[in-house]
């Protein structure tokens, strides 16, 4: 089938197989590697992406649905080299381990800073609760995310 | 992570869902699909046919009529729900759905998936027994019936709602004497047991988990809804996470505790 | 928490101990990392594993003829083509176990639930799987054995033939004169069974792997995320009748390991025989259910009939105890864990005198390896619960019972009653911090304010032991045949054309930030700015910058991997100078100094000679100078700590080099009537000598103490009678998320190690404190003895009861 | 896991018992069946979808006799393969006179591995129950009918 998507920015036009997972869609078909996968379950959040404005992860929906839709990824977050201040802060707070679910953990930040640019303790523990983290204990991306909390 | 091969559709109406459903009995409606995926990524289950029943406009929205009761449609997110005016009408439905699952999953999850796949773990379907919803299904025909939720939950993943039918309303009486009440597998997570409990005139208080539909026990007050539960005489299933007396006793402590709090709101 | 500016980093003052910020996380925060599954190569092939659905079966047949017919798939391999075209895996142990024949895929029987059987690789993802779906494996399913406690019983069934039985290792450990302790003990206190649970860490990105394979050359590259190349190296070699020269590995972005990538080689070697037999890159990944299902669950592990000698004053004179270990249907890296936990013998105590008698079985589960806190995690666990234990019994308050007969500071280096050296440390003291940090003093206020909320509180502590840089030599405590003994690891450091500082590692981080602190000793020795330094993401054996043991594991990096950088640096340094003083004209090196990223004369700083330079010269233009000048610029180091061959007669010696050590505090509130709990605050102080950048170390702490309470709380590999695993996603296997997190205080103590170069001390598995607080902290709550390390709501409900 | 129980069917234990040895009418009475052959009179197979709501799971079942009091007792040996699913069950059914009904006592071991067996396993047993009382209906049915065909 069809799917014409433009992911941070661009768009993107190819025929994929109607089961194809969006993720599966953004890393193999279009080599966008930044969004990860850690379970099979819906659980892990490390694909999350922003979808026309909202955060999903994008392993609980086909490419196939995303047909027409904007999508932001953790590769669309800094401009050029300019880290966003989120970013920074995820650096300075040791916020990241290995790395590997720092890019969902990213998106879910990013959603939940747009939405409410000053959140309580709770609100940023909330709005991280779908991104699983083995390495940090989320301490530090607690930290993180408050320091660029208005 | 690799689904079977599957066919997808996205019908323009409720109408063109309805024929795309009757034309294959292995064809499923689609919704948020945060179940549903997820039952397919595993190849424990694998419809022919996907019917995606996203922007389908018909069966969304969330109305509050004049006496208070609220009508939804079952593909309005938890998180529309949660945001939404109406909906604080009867403000345990916002507060449940705040503690389902995750922002992601909330984005895309849908009232009528969460009730439809009836899943024994899910918040809605006690609370929805609890609070006394009715259920209007549409059948292929395009004639609709209304059910209540004791007729609504036949079993696990299986309701009222048939091959080449589709739940298109939920209608919800006005109340406020609400109370929901959960063990969960760390904080907010899936639910162990799960209890809901209404008060209007009388105490309604619907048990999760412990079977394969909600389990409705009336009482007169909070006092005696343990003996009510005990008198349901639950055989609750033993998994990796309770074993079958203690659910059975968190449904006795859970269905108090829903109670209490539905009694003490004014 | 602290911010860390990067203005702090500047020239000219010590880097060491400085909390600069990660060069990784620059590629990390924008999705720029590479880890295994993002690598990609024309024509590759997906692999994907027929696994079985049993836990003991024969397979009576394997038919592939329906897939090798369909377009787009390409091949598979089955156990019988494996066992023609390589060799067992070299096992570690001797007999019984030694005799087991463990191949890359089954061969005749399945011992698992999830254990590979076929392998077929087709062009998507998609039809590889749907292929596997098409093979038809008969079996004839067998009876299985799930608990370890009936493996040995006389109609118990056997998984190897070849072992006889189900007894795979089996050893007396005993130190001290146990009658003598206790003759002189007032009470012996006993305990029955204690149980450790199978769990692990669960990195988030699971195993998997590239592999090409050369024609030309005979020579697979592996671009893989294994932790332990050197181990997989040793290990596929001998089964694939190759020489070490033909596997190339490649790492780069690991996302988490924890110890649970150690044993992958099966999986390699598979990769390895289709990407030959099918003439084209294969690529595996790994899926979650995958791993839960088969890799590298955490030794189960049983303590009975423990007795421990006391006097009434809780003075700890020695204990005995038979340990069971459950090491799962293979030894992938078994049974090493028969003896790692030797390395805490005595725990924190100064109990002389004791004796364990370890057995360790096969069972119908997932087969163990070393996961965060391997094997002494079970120990520490069983030392701490006796403290515990002992302390409730004698009505003693735990921190008195900890306090008198912790091992005291003054008595560093301190040899346990096994001859392991304790390097350095000042118990009582850290749990003094942390009992200040959890406010102790108000603890009686806050049981009686969580009481008039309808809630019990308790409080626990778990102190333990992060042993760091093993002595292999431990291994021969298991098997005299091995031949493995100390330790060792890498680093190159070379000055480059343009004059670029470029650091070669042995080692595969996932996430520890080498590239950051190996810069930080670069620049300080160097004199330079961090900038100009640049660390090699990742491992490469073409690198030539690999010894035996390089990787990431068993604590050890700041110890093994920053001495070898900077022994590298170090001799880098020398040979600057030496060419600088031919340069200048003889000046002796003693008058030179580095600065400023170059090398001067101290007392002239205007005699100035770039690194740049220096580099050009080596490299580029060198005429003219002396023949016997002996600089290359390229300086690769290995380093070697200093240990001796255990005594294997009486199992004495000194196994690990450092001991880094962790003392947690944990507070519950438990609802009596459900059972259900939270930890309601959290103090961990930790004391791994020097610490060269404090966040990192920081981050292990906090990240090994999320673990501990995702282990104590809801993390089990629970199999039902049949060998079903029943938590084979992270639906059932709960793992903490942001709402789980109790908070967190930190406290931390710097004691160097006397032993390493840079005084400090391997670190970051320490975490199993939290699971002993938390234990201690029910057993408080409640009054009941707390006897397994996982004590989810229900269990605890139970204890109540 | 280990199901049981009693059912009582207003039918003489002679029919109840002809109804329980009919592969046509067992075939109407296990879920989903697709197609049945019938090999001799102790061995049947069937292929089954039994449908679980979210979807059917295929089965290739056989079924075998494993002993026989007629006209009171007997047990079966039951095994099925589907893909990601694989069904053993021992079932036995003990028949009894009670004043012109005939009450069957029933018990069956049902173990069920593979992924589904994994997956499902938090809802396994409520849809066993499920199963077994849609089983016992049809059964009920079949018998009434064989009533009215007598």
């Amino acid at each position: 089938m069809d799917v014409a998507v433009t992911v941070n920015g661009t768009l993107y036009e190819r025929d994929v197989e109607a089961r194809k997972l969006l993720i599966h869609f953004l890393r193999d078909d279009l080599d966008l590697t930044g969004s990860h996968i850690g379970c099979d379950t819906g659980n892990c959040g490390a694909c999350s992406v922003i979808l026309d404005g909202k955060l999903v992860k994008s392993c609980m929906l086909l490419a196939v649905q995303a047909d027409g839709a904007e999508i932001e990824t953790v590769e669309g977050l800094a401009d050029g080299d300019r880290l966003t201040a989120l970013q920074q802060a995820f650096t300075d707070h040791h916020a990241l381990q290995c790395g590997y679910c720092t890019p969902g953990m990213l998106m879910s930040a990013t959603a939940l800073l747009r939405s409410n640019p000053s959140p309580s303790d709770e609100d940023i523990r909330k709005a991280l609760q779908g991104n699983i983290c083995r390495c940090t204990g989320y301490w530090n991306i607690f930290e993180a995310v408050k320091s660029v909390a208005r | 992570m690799l689904l079977r091969d599957v066919e997808y559709a996205k019908p323009s109406s409720v109408a063109e869902a309805l024929a795309r459903l009757a034309e294959n009995d292995g064809a499923r409606a689609l919704a948020g699909g945060q179940t549903l995926i997820n039952v397919m990524k595993a190849r424990a289950a694998s419809p022919d046919v996907l019917v995606d029943l996203n922007g389908l406009e018909e069966l969304k929205g969330i109305e509050l009529g004049a006496d208070g009761t609220l009508s939804i449609g079952p593909m309005t997110t938890y998180t529309e729900l949660m945001g939404s005016a109406e909906a604080r009408a009867r403000p345990i439905l916002g507060e449940v759905c705040s503690k389902i699952a995750d922002v992601q999953v909330r984005n895309r999850g849908t009232i009528g998936g969460n009730l439809c796949s009836n899943d024994p773990t899910n918040h809605l379907p006690p609370l929805m027994a609890a609070i006394g919803a009715q259920f209007t299904i549409i059948g292929q025909d395009g004639g609709e019936r209304t059910v209540p939720a004791s007729d609504f939950f036949l079993g696990v993943y299986m309701t009222a709602v048939g091959q080449a039918e589709l739940l298109t309303r939920i209608t919800i009486p006005a109340g406020k004497q609400d109370g929901f009440a959960a063990v969960t597998l760390g904080v907010d997570g899936t639910c162990i047991v799960n209890a809901a409990a209404s008060m209007n005139g009388s105490l309604r208080v619907a048990i999760g988990c412990v079977d394969a539909v909600p389990v409705l026990v009336e009482a007169e007050s909070p006092d005696t809804v343990r003996e009510a539960v005990r008198a349901a005489g639950l055989q609750p299933p033993d998994d990796v996470h309770a074993s079958s007396e203690y659910r059975a006793h968190l449904a006795e402590v859970l269905a108090e505790r829903a109670a209490r709090q539905a009694a003490e709101k004014r | 928490m602290t911010t860390i500016a990067p203005e702090k980093v500047e020239v000219g003052r010590s880097l060491l101990g400085e909390s600069v910020p990660r060069k990784e996380d620059r590629r990390l925060t924008q999705g720029q990392g590479v880890f295994v599954d993002d690598v990609k190569r024309h024509g590759m092939g997906y692999l994907h594993f027929v696994r079985s659905p049993y836990a003991h079966a024969h397979i009576t047949s394997i038919d592939v003829s329906k897939v090798e017919k369909i377009k787009g798939v390409y091949g598979t391999l089955t156990g019988e083509e494996v066992a023609t075209l390589t060799d067992p895996f070299f096992q570690i142990a001797g007999a019984p176990g030694g005799q087991i024949k463990d191949f890359s895929l089954a061969v005749g029987k399945v011992r698992f639930v999830g254990e590979p059987v076929v392998a077929v690789v087709a062009e998507t993802r998609e039809l590889a799987r749907d292929a596997s779906e098409l093979i038809e494996v008969e079996y004839e399913p067998l009876p299985a054995i799930v608990d370890a406690r009936n493996a040995l019983d006389a109609d118990a069934p056997v998984l190897h033939d070849d072992a006889g039985a189900n007894l795979m290792w089996e050893g007396v450990f005993e130190w001290g004169d146990l009658d003598q302790a206790f003759a002189e003990a007032d009470r012996v206190v006993k305990i029955d069974e204690l149980h450790f649970h199978r769990f692990n860490s669960t990195p988030l990105e699971c195993d998997g792997a590239l592999v090409e394979y050369n024609r030309g050359t005979g020579q697979w590259t592996i671009h893989t995320n294994n932790q332990f190349p050197g181990f997989a190296a040793i290990m596929m070699g001998p089964a694939m009748r190759c020489g070490l020269d033909k596997l190339r590995f490649v790492t780069q972005d690991i996302g988490g390991g924890f110890g649970n990538k150690i044993t992958s080689h099966p999986q390699l070697v598979v990769c390895c025989l289709l990407s030959r037999k099918l003439n084209r890159p294969v690529q595996w990944t790994e899926w979650r259910t995958d791993f839960h299902m088969s890799m590298s669950h955490g030794n189960e592990r049983w303590f009975q009939d423990t007795e421990v000698a006391v006097k009434e004053d809780g003075t700890l004179l020695g204990f005995r105890t038979k340990a069971l270990d459950d090491a799962g249907a293979w030894l992938r890296y078994e049974p090493l864990g028969g003896v790692i936990w030797a390395q805490v013998t005595p725990g924190m105590y100064r109990w002389r005198h004791i004796r364990v008698d370890f057995t360790q079985v096969a069972t119908n589960k997932a087969p163990v390896s070393p996961n965060r806190g391997y094997s002494r995690m079970q120990h520490l666990w069983f030392t701490e619960r006796v403290i515990d234990i002992v302390a409730r019994e004698l009505e003693l308050d735990p921190v008195e019972v900890r306090k008198r007969n912790y091992i005291r500071a003054e008595d560093m280096p301190y040899e346990t009653p096994n001859g392991c050296i304790y390097d350095s440390g000042d118990y009582a003291q850290m749990l003094d911090i942390a009992l200040d940090l959890i406010g102790w003093d108000s603890m009686d206020e806050k049981r009686r304010d969580a009481e008039s909320r309808g809630k019990r509180l308790g409080v626990g502590i778990g102190s333990t032991l992060d042993s760091g840089t093993n002595n292999f030599g431990q291994s021969q405590l298991i098997n005299p045949e091995l031949q493995f003994s100390g330790n060792n690891e890498v680093a190159t450091v070379k000055l480059d054309i343009f004059g670029e500082i470029v650091v070669t590692l042995g080692t595969t981080p996932q996430g520890q930030g080498h590239e950051t602190t190996a810069s930080q000793v670069v620049a300080e020795i160097l004199n330079c700015s961090l900038d100009d330094v640049h660390v090699r993401a990742g491992h490469d054996s073409y690198w030539n910058s690999h010894a035996g043991f390089s990787g990431t594991y068993a604590s050890q990096f700041a110890v093994t991997g920053l001495s070898a950088v900077k022994g590298a640096t170090d001799m880098l340094a020398a040979e600057i100078k030496k060419l600088a003083s031919v340069v200048f004209g003889g000046v002796p090196v003693e008058a030179l100094e580095l600065a400023e990223g170059g090398v001067r004369i101290k007392d002239n700083p205007e005699a100035f000679l770039p690194f740049m330079a220096c580099g050009a010269i080596i490299n580029a233009n060198n005429a003219g100078l002396p023949d016997d000048l002996g600089v290359t610029l390229n300086c690769r180091y290995v380093y070697r700590p200093p240990f001796q061959v255990p005594d294997v007669e009486r199992k004495f010696g000194n196994l690990t080099l450092t001991y880094a050590v962790q003392i947690h505090v944990a507070v519950v509130e438990i609802d009596p009537e459900t059972g259900y709990y939270d930890i309601v605050d959290y103090a961990a102080v930790d004391d791994c000598g020097k610490r060269i950048n404090p966040q990192i170390v920081e981050g292990q702490v906090m990240g090994a103490t999320a673990q501990a309470i995702g282990a104590v709380m809801h993390e089990v590999y629970e199999y039902d009678e049949d060998g079903n695993l029943l938590t084979p996603n992270f639906y059932d296997y709960h793992v903490p998320h942001a709402l789980d997190m109790p908070p967190l205080r930190t406290g931390s103590m710097e004691s160097p190690s006397p032993f390493t170069p840079l005084g400090t001390k391997g670190m970051g598995e320490g975490g199993g404190a939290g699971i002993h607080a938390v234990c201690a902290a029910i057993q408080d709550a409640t009054g009941k003895i707390v006897t397994d390390s996982h004590n989810p709501y229900h269990r605890v409900w139970e204890l109540m009861r | 896991m280990n199901v049981n129980g009693e059912r009582t069917f207003a039918a003489p234990r002679a029919t109840v018992w002809r109804v329980l040895n009919d592969p046509a009418s067992m075939a109407k009475v296990m879920p989903g069946v697709e197609g049945f052959d019938v090999h001799d009179s102790g061995r049947w197979t069937a292929n089954v979808k039994i449908p679980l709501g979210l979807g059917g799971l295929r089965m290739k079942v056989d079924m075998e006799k494993t002993e026989e009091r007629e006209p009171e007792f007997a047990k079966m040996a039951i095994k099925g393969t589907g893909v990601g699913a694989m069904l053993n069950m021992v079932t036995s059914f003990d028949l009894r006179e009670s004043d012109g009904a005939c009450a069957m006592a029933w018990s069956a071991d049902v173990k069920i591995a593979g992924p589904v067996g994994s997956m499902g396993q938090r809802v396994l047993q409520p849809i066993v129950n499920q199963q077994v009382e849609n089983v016992l209906s049809a059964l009920d049915v079949q018998v009434q009918e064989a009533l009215r065909a007598e």
